[in-house]
């Protein structure tokens, strides 16, 4: 919307500033380059912006040889042309980039089909222009299509990419140094409550696995939930059953419910056969954890990472049977159920820093203040970005486009 | 005999008699089609037993569900991919065009993918963790630039506008303070207290505001389904509609 | 008061099912106004069949569970590609989905006289999440070297010249889980800057309403409420009109559930306290 | 060791460091190595899809064999299984060997017992659903007030009804979706992608290697 408006708002100045009859009468005076940021196999032709009047049609034509034959590669008309400025990751934005048109050519016609360029061999263009059936042809002008090895458009993305990275790693050094504060998470007591409960009566605890795999991050967060759970488990010598839905998380979760026995000298209390895959399909896996919680009755629910539908089901059933229930997930549109359900229940990244509060490792602290510095960035250039473009500056807007 | 038992055969009684009538009517024929009907009603009606208490009947139908259900997802990834695109092309079978470097391309997933098997033994299980490097390797390689790009990047630069002196220009101030809320919520370097704690208590009233809309298209959504399942009964089923 | 809030939950479940049931059995019913989101799919349709030989990409992301929701709005889209003249490759990324898309294909189709591999094709499910997406985005036939059938993609002829995402005036997706929303936004639009679209579950649609704004997202239709809005927009009433009218009494019902629960649980507390 | 952890933790960072830099590589090599990494990366999840169904049988088998309660359901589904099994490979005819029929015994199992038992377990959430809102869905606090009435103003603006009582209703939805739902939303889609980045740089430098199994050594 706004980049039309522009064009019509520089379409207006042109028409009072140049004399656009004659350019639609004179050829164009173009210039041609390999297209930038491609894998190759095409030029970029330009030529000024002429009158957006019906009847004038621009003409690219392509020849391998400097004398010819030259082949039709693109027809536009004059009002349908694109300007550099429709293409700002590649040519950026200002007054010349409205005034000058430019078509990627990647192919002319042959008489049976198309014929596409190839990298690294010099290719002859001319435009022409054509008005009322007359076509005026512009000088020769000539390209070299290569392929690029760096895209510029993604420079902006590249350097976030490298400041996230360099600030998150750097946190991540500093946590295994020195401690790294971190707000209070409410409700985190209540896992070790649970537990102890669980212990006084004498009943199971079950910890219910979401439904990601293993790569993603609330699974990565269930799982250090879950060591930390198994060693007191161990500990209390209680029960602890592990339902998952992806096989990785479920081996996964063996070997770190097996380390965190081992690590509290009850190896022998350790049993395999507790932590398993509960279902193939969303709905058979929450009815056979469901079917777990009637049947078995834990006095616990732990249920932590990513859930789909099936949270209700679990966290409904799971009230109905009077177990304590502790939930967390980034699932942001399952967090009401969990939340009206539950006893307590971790709201997305708060998973997140509750598994690097619980666990102390420096790779999470760290990683949880690199990211909170992440966030005081995104703060500042939402704040300072939105000031700016209303001031009618808005090279914070340009600056962090995605192109 | 127990309450439920009477109710679990008198429930058994009347689905037999139903589909009686439905038969001797002429609503339902002999076909596999009706048969079909039929069964998918009894599954229907089981699992929906569930909502009175947990009984074997549900056990049932949620157990053949299972094993139905795992044995069609084999055939799905068997023939869609193993062997309608691994299989054939690395023996070349039938008019599969694969060139010779395409196959021997195709041979390093292939053994990766055997080395994720692995995991089902004790001994050789550390193997998998090659495959697994890989899967986890690449995911986490091809995330990094797209998210910085697709959320970032994009949802920033949709936040950042001219903000005008009218109705859109209030609900774009409305969307920045929303965002930068949130954001402030979820900050777990300072302890909410004074002028953060109230500005991550803003966040808290536009989450909630999310949380009731995602409430709401969710009941939407059940519903939806519960009226899909419904419609079967009465009218695939019993043709009272 | 107290003997309301401690009600038998099954005394619920029969109020749920005879609200659901009974609007179902009796005919009435209510005007449909389509949404804004709506309208926009609605839109992209329109303008890919303006274009020359325009072919859509379908992508099915749901599975078994979500049929009544998703099939409807399936039903709907075909129906306005198809009478569009609008050519359809389909594919599937949910391994449940191939016999729900095929179920769908072969009704629509059927309506409207389509012949298989000049109108339409159909690729099948391959798994691994977005991967196949990238895969696409670079090369169309090396993601989907053939059909359900066994055919060469390179052989039919609705897929013959796709070299990949872009090639396709337009992708939609079907989505359960959240394919639109990290699957394809960040893997497949990101990069590949196609025209893209969705449809998903009611639950989901909250979700992508950022994307809207940004139009990272150009149009959605979400759950059967928005499939009903479909349907009117393309003058074909189907299933979801008319479960429209057990959707809106049952969330009646749901809403004064709510609040007399409150009504009751406000009444108990005042008590409590004086 | 070096077999066990330095070496998955070296790929994972080769592998991780190549997928990213490949972004900023428009050259049409690297191009087909995302090309190549992303088709690898598809058939390495249908294998891994047999880990699923290998736990999953070998539960029910494992029942079977100690006689755990209930075990007799378990011979349900691996009998429920083994039929559909056979159904897959019958192939209506055309053997394991082949293109998939579309249709046969193994379709109608999917038709009539899959999608309706799927869906069926799904609806059930619509019960559960409305107990849920009775029973616990209270306006306790301002924030849960704040989502009673959100929820409230989806419930009935969002369906045709809503229109039929008054326009107030579709137009508060339209805003509330649009605008204080999407800045939520949108904070949050925010952080989730820091996280998501943050973790995918852990596994990429070989600091987060719980997908191996096990924390640090």
């Amino acid at each position: 919307m706004r980049r039309r408006a522009n064009r019509g708002l520089t379409a207006l100045c042109m028409a009072i500033l140049l004399p656009a009859q004659l350019l639609a009468q004179t050829p164009p005076k173009s210039a041609a380059s390999d297209t930038p940021n491609d894998a190759g196999a095409s030029i970029t032709v330009t030529w000024p912006r002429g009158e957006a009047v019906g009847g004038t049609t621009y003409l690219v034509y392509v020849a391998a040889d400097e004398s010819g034959p030259f082949h039709l590669a693109a027809e536009v008309e004059a009002p349908l042309a694109a300007v550099l400025a429709d293409d700002p990751g590649n040519f950026g934005r200002g007054e010349e980039q409205d005034a000058t048109h430019y078509v990627n050519v990647s192919d002319y016609a042959l008489d049976d089909g198309r014929q596409s360029l190839e990298n690294d061999q010099i290719y002859y263009v001319r435009v022409a222009v054509r008005t009322d059936g007359m076509e005026l042809r512009g000088a020769i002008t000539s390209a070299v299509p290569e392929a690029n090895l760096i895209n510029t458009a993604k420079l902006n993305n590249f350097v976030i990419g490298t400041a996230l990275s360099l600030i998150i790693l750097a946190s991540i050094s500093l946590a295994r140094r020195k401690e790294m504060f971190i707000r209070r998470i409410a409700g985190l007591e209540a896992i070790d409550e649970a537990l102890g409960r669980a212990t006084e009566m004498g009943k199971a605890v079950m910890f219910v696995h979401g439904l990601r795999e293993m790569d993603k991050i609330s699974t990565i967060a269930a799982v250090n939930i879950l060591g930390q759970v198994a060693r007191k488990t161990a500990q209390y010598d209680t029960l602890l059953k592990v339902t998952s839905y992806d096989p990785v998380v479920m081996s996964v979760s063996q070997e770190t419910v097996k380390e965190a026995y081992v690590e509290v000298g009850r190896p022998d209390a350790y049993n395999e056969d507790n932590i398993f895959v509960a279902g193939t399909d969303q709905f058979s896996y929450a009815a056979a954890v469901e079917g777990m919680m009637v049947r078995e009755r834990p006095a616990a629910h732990i249920m932590m990472g990513y859930f789909y539908a099936e949270s209700l089901l679990l966290a409904e059933t799971g009230s109905m049977t009077g177990a304590i229930q502790i939930a967390g997930t980034d699932a942001f549109t399952q967090l009401p159920f969990f939340v009206t359900t539950c006893d307590y229940t971790l709201m997305g990244e708060e998973l997140y820093a509750a598994s690097a509060y619980l666990s102390r490792e420096p790779r999470m602290l760290g990683s949880l203040k690199g990211q909170d510095i992440g966030k005081a960035f995104l703060i500042a250039a939402i704040l300072f970005g939105s000031l700016l473009a209303t001031a009618g500056w808005p090279f914070i807007t340009h600056a962090l486009a995605a192109h | 005999m127990t309450r439920d038992s009477m109710l679990f055969l008198g429930f058994i009684g009347i689905f037999v008699i139903l589909n009686a009538i439905l038969l001797v009517g002429g609503y339902l024929d002999m076909s596999w089609t009706s048969l079909g009907v039929i069964t998918a009603a009894g599954l229907t009606v089981s699992l929906y037993s569930f909502l009175y208490r947990d009984n074997p009947l549900f056990k049932l139908a949620e157990h053949i569900f299972v094993g139905v259900a795992a044995a069609y997802i084999f055939g799905i990834y068997w023939y869609q991919s193993l062997y309608g695109e691994v299989v054939v092309r690395i023996f070349g079978i039938g008019d599969d065009p694969a060139t010779m470097t395409q196959r021997l391309l195709l041979l390093v997933p292939s053994v990766l993918g055997l080395l994720i098997l692995t995991r089902m033994s004790v001994k050789i299980g550390w193997l998998s963790r090659i495959s697994f490097a890989f899967v986890v390797g690449v995911g986490a390689g091809f995330t990094i630039p797209r998210y910085i790009s697709a959320f970032l990047l994009s949802q920033i630069e949709a936040t950042i506008r001219p903000i005008t002196m009218d109705v859109d220009g209030l609900n774009l101030l409305l969307i920045l303070i929303g965002v930068v809320s949130v954001l402030v919520y979820f900050f777990f370097s300072v302890e909410h207290r004074g002028v953060v704690g109230g500005i991550s208590k803003v966040g808290i009233w536009f989450l909630m505001i999310s949380f009731g809309a995602s409430f709401g298209y969710t009941i939407m959504a059940r519903l939806s389904l519960l009226i899909g399942r419904i419609r079967f009964l009465l009218d695939d089923w019993l043709h009272v509609m | 008061m107290e003997r309301l809030l401690n009600i038998d939950r099954r005394i619920i479940f029969a109020f749920v099912f005879v609200g659901v049931a009974v609007p179902l059995l009796i005919d009435f019913s209510f005007p449909i106004k389509p949404t804004e989101p709506v309208q926009r799919v609605y839109d992209e349709f329109e303008r890919v069949a303006s274009e020359d030989d325009p072919v859509v990409l379908l992508a099915f992301s749901y599975g078994a569970s979500t049929v009544p929701e998703m099939q409807p709005m399936s039903l709907a889209i075909l129906r306005h590609a198809f009478s569009r003249d609008i050519k359809v490759v389909a594919i599937c990324l949910w391994p449940e989905a191939p016999g729900l898309a095929q179920a769908a294909l072969d009704q629509v189709a059927g309506e409207y006289g389509k012949e298989y591999g000049t109108d339409y094709a159909f690729l099948g499910y391959k798994p691994g999440l977005w991967a196949p997406i990238i895969n696409m985005g670079q090369d169309f036939h090396d993601a989907w070297p053939r059909d359900t059938q066994g055919t060469l993609v390179g052989d039919i002829p609705v897929t013959a010249n796709i070299r990949n995402l872009n090639d396709f005036n337009l992708v939609f997706d079907f989505a359960a889980g959240d394919s639109i929303e990290f699957w394809w936004i960040p893997f497949g639009v990101e990069k590949y800057k196609f025209a893209f679209s969705g449809g998903c579950t009611a639950v989901m649609a909250p979700d992508l309403y950022p994307f809207l704004q940004s139009n990272q997202l150009r149009g959605m239709i979400g759950g059967l409420a928005g499939a009903a809005e479909y349907e009117k927009l393309v003058e074909i009433p189907g299933s979801a009109t008319a479960g429209m009218r057990a959707q809106s009494i049952a969330h009646l019902i749901i809403v004064a559930f709510i609040l007399i629960g409150n009504a009751a649980y406000f009444a108990s507390r005042r008590r409590g306290a004086a | 060791m070096f077999l066990t952890r330095t070496l998955p933790t070296l790929l994972a960072f080769a592998f991780g460091a190549v997928a990213v830099l490949i972004y900023y590589i428009p050259h049409g090599v690297a191009q087909e190595i995302e090309r190549e990494l992303s088709l690898w990366l598809r058939i390495l999840y249908a294998f891994a899809y047999f880990l699923g169904l290998y736990s999953i049988l070998n539960l029910h088998w494992t029942r079977i064999q100690r006689r755990q309660g209930g075990w007799a359901y378990s011979g349900v589904a691996i009998a429920s299984f083994l039929v559909m099994f056979l159904f897959v490979v019958y192939n209506d005819g055309a053997g394991p060997f082949a293109p998939q029929a579309s249709a046969g015994g193994y379709q109608w199992m999917f038709t009539y017992i899959h999608v309706a038992c799927s869906s069926t377990m799904f609806s059930m959430l619509a019960f559960y659903i409305a107990s849920a809102a009775y029973r616990t869905f209270r306006a306790r606090s301002s924030d849960a007030a704040i989502l009673l009435v959100a929820a409230i103003i989806l419930m009935v603006g969002r369906v045709p009804i809503g229109h039929a009582i008054s326009d107030f209703f579709p137009e508060a939805v339209a805003w509330l979706m649009e605008v204080p739902n999407l800045a939520a939303k949108r904070g949050i889609i925010l952080g989730v992608s820091l996280g998501a980045i943050a973790t995918s740089l852990r596994i990429i430098f070989g600091i987060e290697r719980s997908y191996l199994g096990g924390g640090d050594e």
